[in-house]
């Protein structure tokens, strides 16, 4: 029963959250800004009226861009259920391996980036492009910052090594914060924010994300979007339960979950504020710039493996 | 008897040349001739390989005279039976007249005469002369053709080749001086002077062999001495290059090598296997480069030819199986190199140019000769199937455990000289041609030749005989 | 029954096979049909026997040996297969029997062109060299059919022989590969220094008690002439040409199995014939070069627009990985880690067999879009998915697996390959640590870059609109091609699937070989791939049920919400401009942003004509063309050199030839006084 | 008859070597022919001596026959030649004369070595004619390394024929008549083809320059 309800949270609260996450940082950046901004709940408006839109399809695409969408919700959400939410309890050994995790979020990556060649645009290629230089670049960083976790808490199963982080003395936590800068920085190249790519932008030399999607509409654009808002929660949720895995609950039991639960929410909503904080602070990056600071992401955790020691 | 038929046949043939009137009968005595010859080969064979040895008198085979008998024969059939088609051709294309052909043919059997006499013949002094008459009965064939750098070539390899078995003879006259200082020497048997050799002067037998290895290697190939070679065998005809390569140069090594036997009786093996392994691996590395940069495929095969050389003589400068293999790879050796030199007397048929760079599409233009070109590079670089390959490992094996150094700089050299080869070959049989020729074969006659020495070569790559094995071990026997 | 299927008649009834194949492919050549279909069919049977007999001695564990004496001496042709063969054996044998089928109907675009005849010769040939390869127990037989081997392929790279590009890749093949024989060569001829035999097993025996020195050198020859074989960066300047130049069914041999015969060849040398622990440097230098190996032939692959010289170059990279999860097996090795030894080298191999596959089917589909389009530019490809949607479902396959996305194959064994390298830069300290990073790092750039690389293969090819006339009229290939991309795309999703089971079953042969004995393995089941301690696990069923489960909900939700949402057909944005297919994003122009990122080691020479209709102004250009070119720093800094350096030498040294006759005379007089004056110097 | 004196023997062989160094320093070809006529001729003088100890009439024959050859029949070709092309110089050397005398002395002097010791107990008393056949055998070589005219060239090989002939006597070994003949007829042969080819060269060259025959080179 209990087991029940935790596996129900971990496959329904990323989707659930995901909007109100980006409109957090939406609302937060508003206000850095001296604006009045959105309602955080105005994702959830968006997506209910796109999915009550008529769509339109390019003559030129295939299924491939068709299927994409779906494949795209389909991996975020089962890789939010592969990763701790509220218990380290919870063990999962058929897909909480990080390099699953890491691996499912570039199978749809892959897919997004066919889908922006596929209608046979200018941008949708430049945006394919870009993507997956991004992508390609930011692995690397984030599969080492992973593993000072990993080598850290002598597992690469999340939710035990979650644990396992929790327990570390804090003399050893050296190796975590520097693997943090390294993860964070990923964090923001994966999920296209500041420096990386601009998600507010239409302006078509700056796209990356948003010129791979130009051609989606209707629902297929609803699920687009809510994917990349489930990515961006996700990897929130990665760095909160990871790096930080103070308050997950040890247990099944109810009190301890409702516990986790509201921790768990208010670390986020920490991360969403860096982000904002962030996004508010920095100008968006050259291009070629941004191989830079992912090799600083990736010699980072290098350096954090070797105080490990 | 079966060497008296065999040194024979050859010496009439040519008298009986002389008397003709007409090209059809000198192409029938030439086969002929070439036939009785293999039978009187066979007859030998089927005894030394039971007895060990055939012949009394003047004439006499042992199995190491077998071998060498045995490439001499080979090779000298389908020569013969080559020329008659190449000559044809020549005479066709208008390049020769009669008077040309029949002085050919004269030549090639005095030719073929001096070196199975010289194979078969008891006496070393015999031998020089038989030697020496390789060279006069070649000079006029590597000329033949009467241009300029013909003549050049024929020069240089009469000149050259007479004072370095002018200092061969010099070397055969010390082993009998060594052998019975200031006493008479009659008619000294190569049995005779080997049974005295546990009594002979070793530092006199040291210098005497020296001019040996000096005199007969200058015919043998050996670098230094080599320098005629490339000359003369691109120059001769090709089924004459052939036999040069292929027949004449074993016979000069089979000088070297019954001195051999009698240097080591005197001094132990050592010194006369260092200095087999010195020129040995010095006659393959210069050819090895300057294949690479080679731009007349003729010379090329020539330059292979000293480099092979350098492999048998390395094999025997290690001894052993180095012996074993040294022996076989002459074989496949004087096969191979024939089969390349008839493809390229059809490719100078065809092309009218002995240069690689006008040389190209022979697949395509020569359909049987351009597979036979590039089988036969296969062949001669030691690419399995074929026996080179294993024969060239033997040796390398022989001599790793005593001379790693010179097995390491051996085995690069050959990888080298594949590399060399590779290219122009590739070149030749697929690359373009600058004017593209007719297509098709020109005669049978110069097909049936190199097809059937190929197939040879890959049976006895594949299986060898029980009889040619016992020979070759028993020649490796003698040689140690 | 299977003591006959493992008695010496059955092995010959394979070898028998591809002979009667062979053979009389080329008596047939004239009838061209009859020659591709007899040499086709005859090399699949010949295929089938052969996986029966690889299934068969896998299965029961025997270790079937025999031999036949030859009349030459030292040599016999032994052979012997234990797991180890088997296992490459059965590698060999599936990817023979699919591309035989596959070849069945690709052929038919040779008809009248190139002779059938010589093709089903040189192809049936060139099987039977690599199963006699893998089974052979003698080093002198290895050779000769590691050499038969060798040549058959080079014919098979210049079959056609007409484009002057493929004579050039040949003979580049050809050099490399016999030099590459040459250092092997010379590992034997080591080995039999100090055993005094080319019997593998006695050479085993032999080497144990050889001197540190020895050993070490035979395994530098032995890394250079595999590795060469192999395509190891920097022997590997052979490859990008070669495979792609041969048809594409003997492309997917070559890429999918020959170049695997080095990997097997070096792990034979490192484990069988220099037994006990290797020393620790071993691991290492295989580690790294895997390294560089699988980063730089991701990046040259990303910088290649020939859609098969591409597949090259990821052969490249997967080797590398292949060489990650061996170099790591030594290391543990050396450490005395048997159980971590275990899992690298099961790594290893089931990278190997999952390349075996992925790799075949990324040449067939290549092979079909080529016998369509006549052309290998992937930038006059596009829009094939629409023609062709059974090719392209197939090479996204292919595409997905090589990129190591889940749940395909190749992610599990990257996945093992990580957890490997995850071990030893946990368990080491200092270089050693430093060394497994660095394979880390490789690793999970290579994964990345790979995916960037298929997205553009995949994308550019089949995606979009035809960017040339040639893929506008493509068509579907035919059955015997499809059947064989389908045969290997469904393995390359099953072998994902029950990557647990397939990782036990390899790690029973792993554990066969005598240098891993001893190493405790993880217990396994069919729906649960573990490393030993518990340190990681992944059920690949319950992912792919976790996928299908969600999509399968997702899916519905969305159908429920959106009903009676009219979907409409429209052009895309074209911002006013009818698109054409030179619009769209090219190949070129995908991989440039990555190339500049890597132009330290790629060094692109960028070049931009732009041609404007006013000299003065400067503001409509009538064309304008970008050409990315690249050198190639291996050739240019190590192959050129030592080139140039050779004819150097060889152009000093033909000056001996000066063609004066008294110089030539001078040479005899020299050499007789010197070797006169040595005498008496030394008597 | 008596044996003759080892002086005179030594004397012979003085000719012989000093024949081929004069070789060296003429510069006509006539001349030249006849210093190698007077090698041979001292030569021949030389094999007299075994001959008339035993006579028989093969060894006589033989005797006879060298004589032809090399006092006759070579002579008549070479003047032949130098009559019909008007060779009365031969053409230059490489070295010139003060370097050329040097190289022989040094040559002459290496005989004289560790080198060739072991040869002299070939021949009990004419230890040092011994060597200076074996001097006559360096310098002819060297005489057809120096010069460049195709006539020098033939006319050094055979001095050096001489030479090894010479010492075949010194060192006691004698041949079978039926050899001696092979022999002889031999170097006929050789006398007549390389006569022949020098005609040949002639023509095709206009000179007997043997420097330029370099077309040969690769």
């Amino acid at each position: 029963m209990k087991t029940t309800l935790v596996w129900t949270i971990q496959f329904l609260l990323i989707p659930a959250l995901s909007p109100l996450a980006v409109g957090v940082t939406r609302k937060l950046k508003a206000l850095l800004q001296n604006r009045q901004g959105a309602s955080p709940f105005q994702p959830y408006r968006d997506l209910a009226k796109l999915l009550r839109k008529d769509e339109v399809i390019s003559r030129d695409a295939s299924w491939v861009f068709r299927v994409t969408p779906y494949l795209l919700f389909t991996l975020t959400v089962a890789a939010g259920a592969s990763i701790p939410l509220v218990s380290t309890a919870l063990g999962n050994p058929a897909t909480g391996d990080f390099l699953v995790v890491v691996y499912l979020l570039a199978l749809g990556t892959f897919f997004l980036a066919l889908a922006g060649i596929d209608t046979g645009g200018a941008f949708g290629g430049f945006g394919s492009s870009r993507e997956m230089l991004v992508a390609a670049l930011a692995e690397g960083g984030l599969i080492l910052a992973l593993l000072t976790l990993a080598l850290l808490g002598r597992t690469t199963d999340l939710f035990a090594l979650a644990g396992g982080i929790a327990s570390l003395p804090v003399t050893d936590l050296a190796p975590v914060i520097l693997a943090f800068v390294g993860f964070f920085v990923a964090l923001l190249a994966e999920t296209g924010r500041y420096p990386f790519d601009n998600p507010a932008t239409h302006l078509e030399l700056t796209m990356i994300h948003e010129a791979m999607i130009l051609e989606y509409s209707g629902k297929r654009l609803a699920l687009i979007e809510w994917s990349s808002a489930n990515k961006y929660l996700l990897f929130t949720a990665l760095g909160a339960n990871l790096f930080f895995p103070w308050g997950l609950a040890g247990s099944l039991a109810l009190g301890e979950i409702a516990l986790a639960l509201t921790v768990f929410l208010g670390k986020a909503l920490v991360l969403c504020a860096a982000v904002a904080l962030l996004e508010s602070t920095i100008a968006k990056f050259r291009i070629f710039r941004l191989p830079d600071l992912l090799f600083t992401s990736f010699i980072l955790s290098i350096i954090a493996i070797g105080l490990i020691g | 008897m079966a060497l008296l038929v065999l040194t024979l046949t050859p010496l009439i043939a040519a008298l009986a040349s002389l008397a003709m009137r007409a090209v059809r009968p000198l192409e029938v005595l030439a086969v002929l001739a070439a036939l009785l010859e293999c039978g009187a080969a066979a007859v030998a064979a089927v005894t030394v390989s039971a007895a060990g040895r055939y012949g009394s008198g003047a004439l006499a085979l042992d199995s190491l005279g077998m071998v060498v008998l045995t490439t001499v024969v080979l090779v000298g059939t389908a020569a013969s039976l080559y020329s008659v088609g190449y000559l044809r051709q020549e005479v066709a294309k208008g390049i020769i007249g009669f008077r040309r052909v029949k002085q050919y043919y004269v030549l090639l059997h005095l030719f073929l005469m001096a070196m199975l006499y010289g194979v078969c013949t008891v006496n070393p002094i015999m031998m020089w002369i038989a030697v020496e008459a390789t060279t006069l009965s070649t000079a006029f064939l590597i000329s033949f053709y009467n241009k300029p750098t013909a003549m050049e070539a024929a020069w240089k390899y009469l000149i050259i080749n007479s004072i370095g078995l002018l200092l061969g003879f010099f070397g055969t006259l010390l082993f009998f001086a060594a052998g019975s200082p200031g006493a008479q020497s009659a008619f000294v048997t190569w049995e005779a002077l080997g049974g005295g050799a546990g009594a002979f002067n070793a530092t006199l037998v040291k210098i005497a062999f020296l001019f040996i290895l000096i005199g007969y290697g200058t015919k043998t190939g050996l670098v230094p001495m080599h320098t005629w070679l490339p000359d003369a065998h691109s120059k001769a005809p090709s089924p004459i290059s052939a036999l040069l390569s292929g027949a004449l140069l074993n016979c000069a090594l089979l000088a070297i090598l019954k001195f051999k036997v009698i240097a080591d009786a005197a001094l132990g093996p050592a010194f006369a296997q260092n200095l087999l392994i010195f020129f040995g691996l010095v006659s393959i590395a210069i050819p090895a480069f300057i294949i690479v940069i080679q731009k007349n495929y003729k010379r090329l095969f020539a330059y292979s030819s000293v480099e092979h050389m350098g492999i048998i003589t390395l094999g025997f400068g290690f001894g052993g199986l180095g012996s074993f293999a040294a022996l076989l790879h002459m074989i496949y050796h004087s096969l191979a190199k024939s089969v390349l030199f008839f493809s390229a007397g059809n490719c100078l048929l065809k092309y009218g140019s002995t240069k690689i760079d006008r040389v190209g599409g022979a697949l395509d233009a020569l359909p049987v000769t351009g597979k036979v070109l590039l089988v036969g590079f296969l062949a001669i670089t030691g690419v399995p199937p074929f026996g080179l390959f294993l024969t060239e490992v033997y040796i390398l094996t022989a001599g790793i455990a005593a001379h790693p150094l010179v097995v390491v700089v051996a085995l690069f050299l050959l990888a080298l000289i594949f590399v060399g080869f590779l290219r122009f070959i590739a070149a030749m049989v697929f690359g373009a041609a600058p004017e593209p020729p007719v297509r098709g074969e020109m005669n049978p006659l110069t097909i049936v030749p190199p097809v059937a020495l190929l197939a040879l070569l890959l049976t006895i790559g594949i299986y060898l005989p029980p009889p040619l094995e016992a020979w070759i071990t028993a020649a490796a026997e003698i040689l140690r | 029954m299977t003591a006959l299927i493992l008695s010496p008649a059955g092995f010959s009834a394979i070898i028998a096979a591809f002979t009667v194949g062979a053979l009389g492919a080329l008596l047939l050549g004239r009838h061209e049909r009859a020659a591709g279909l007899w040499g086709n069919l005859w090399a699949a049977g010949g295929s089938l026997l052969g996986l029966l007999y690889s299934a068969t001695a896998l299965i029961t564990g025997d270790v079937p040996a025999f031999g036949v004496a030859t009349s030459f001496p030292l040599l016999s042709l032994s052979f012997r297969i234990d797991a180890l063969s088997a296992f490459f054996l059965l590698v060999i044998s599936l990817v023979a029997l699919v591309s035989a089928v596959y070849a069945l109907g690709y052929v038919r675009h040779y008809y009248g062109r190139y002779p059938l005849g010589s093709l089903g010769l040189f192809t049936n040939a060139f099987i039977a060299g690599m199963i006699l390869v893998v089974t052979a127990h003698h080093a002198l037989w290895f050779l000769i059919v590691w050499e038969l081997m060798s040549l058959t392929s080079y014919f098979l790279v210049i079959y056609e022989r007409r484009e002057p590009e493929n004579i050039q890749a040949g003979s580049l093949y050809f050099i490399m590969t016999h030099i590459g024989t040459a250092f092997i060569i010379l590992a034997f001829l080591l080995m039999y220094g100090a055993t005094g035999s080319f019997d593998f097993g006695a050479i085993g025996r032999g080497m144990a008690a050889a001197s540190p020195l020895l050993r070490d050198g035979v395994f530098l020859f032995a890394l250079i002439g595999f590795g060469a074989k192999a395509g190891i960066i920097p022997f590997h300047i052979w490859l990008p040409g070669a495979h792609p130049a041969a048809p594409s069914h003997v492309s997917a041999l070559m890429s999918g199995v020959m170049i695997k015969t080095g990997i097997y060849m070096l792990v034979r040398v490192c484990t069988d014939f220099l037994p006990g622990p290797p020393p620790l440097w071993w691991g290492l230098t295989i580690l790294g070069s895997g390294a560089v190996s699988s980063l730089l032939g991701v990046l040259y692959a990303l910088s290649e627009h020939d859609l098969k010289r591409l597949l090259a170059y990821h052969s490249i990279e997967n080797i590398g990985i292949i060489l990650m999860g061996f170099g790591s097996a030594l290391v543990f090795l050396s450490a005395g880690f048997t159980a971590l030894a275990l899992l690298g080298m099961i790594a290893a191999l089931f990278h190997t067999l999952n390349h075996a596959t992925f790799k075949a089917l990324l040449f067939f589909g290549a092979g079909a879009v080529i016998s369509q389009t006549h052309t290998r530019n992937i930038e006059e490809y596009g829009g094939l998915i629409r023609s062709m949607p059974q090719t392209a479902l197939f090479f996204l396959a292919g595409s997905l697996a090589i990129s190591a996305l889940p749940p395909f194959n190749g992610f599990f064994s990257e996945w093992m390959t990580f957890q490997a390298l995850f071990a030893g830069v946990g368990t080491f300290s200092l270089v050693t640590k430093a060394v497994f990073l660095l394979g880390v790092g490789s690793l999970a750039f290579t994964g990345g870059l790979a995916a960037a690389c298929f997205v553009k293969a995949f994308g550019v090819t089949f995606l979009a609109r035809p960017r040339s006339p040639e893929a506008g009229r493509a068509t579907e290939a035919p059955l015997s091609l499809r059947l064989a991309m389908a045969a290997l795309a469904l393995a390359t999703l099953l072998l994902g699937v029950i990557a647990g089971g397939v990782s036990r079953a390899v790690g029973a042969i792993v554990q066969a070989l005598p240098a891993f004995q001893g190493g405790a393995l993880q217990p396994a089941s069919y729906t649960l791939l573990r490393v030993d301690t518990g340190f990681a696990a992944v059920s690949l069923p319950a992912l792919t049920a976790v996928l299908v489960g969600v999509a399968a909900a997702v899916a519905g939700a969305v159908h429920l919400l959106t009903r009676g949402r009219r979907v409409t057909l429209g052009r895309t944005w074209d911002c006013g401009a009818d698109l054409t297919g030179r619009m769209e994003i090219t190949a070129t122009a995908f991989s440039r942003s990555i190339v500049t990122v890597f132009r330290g080691v790629l060094k692109p020479t960028g070049q931009t004509e732009i041609d404007y209709h006013d000299a003065r102004l400067r503001y409509f250009p009538k064309s304008g063309l970008v050409r990315l070119e690249f050198r190639d720093i291996w050739a240019q800094f190590f192959y050129q050199p030592l080139q140039k350096m050779t004819l150097g030498i060889a152009g000093q040294i033909k000056k001996i030839q000066v063609g004066n006759i008294n110089v030539y005379i001078g040479y005899i007089l020299v050499t007789l006084t010197f070797l006169l004056i040595m005498l008496a110097a030394r008597p | 008859m008596r044996p003759i004196a080892p002086q005179t023997l030594l004397f012979l062989e003085i000719a012989i070597f000093s024949a081929a160094v004069f070789l060296h320093l003429t510069k006509k070809n006539s001349s030249a022919v006849r210093l190698y006529v007077a090698q041979s001729a001292a030569v021949s003088f030389l094999l007299m001596v075994p001959a008339f100890a035993e006579p028989s009439a093969l060894l006589l024959t033989a005797l006879v026959a060298t004589v032809a050859v090399k006092l006759l029949v070579a002579p008549y070709f070479f003047f032949g030649l130098i009559r019909r092309h008007r060779l009365r110089f031969s053409v230059s050397t490489y070295l010139n004369t003060p370097v050329t005398v040097l190289i022989i002395a040094a040559l002459a002097a290496f005989t004289q070595t560790e080198a060739f010791r072991p040869l002299t107990q070939l021949a009990a008393g004419g230890d040092r004619s011994l060597l200076l056949s074996v001097a006559t055998i360096m310098i002819s070589l060297f005489l057809i390394i120096n010069r460049k005219g195709a006539l020098s060239q033939m006319l050094g090989i055979l001095s050096l024929e001489n030479g090894i002939v010479s010492f075949a006597l010194f060192a006691g070994l004698e041949q079978s008549p039926g050899l001696q003949l092979g022999i002889t007829f031999n170097i006929l042969i050789w006398i007549i083809i390389a006569t022949v080819f020098i005609s040949m060269i002639y023509r095709q060259f206009g000179s007997l320059d043997v420097t330029a025959m370099k077309r040969l080179t690769e």
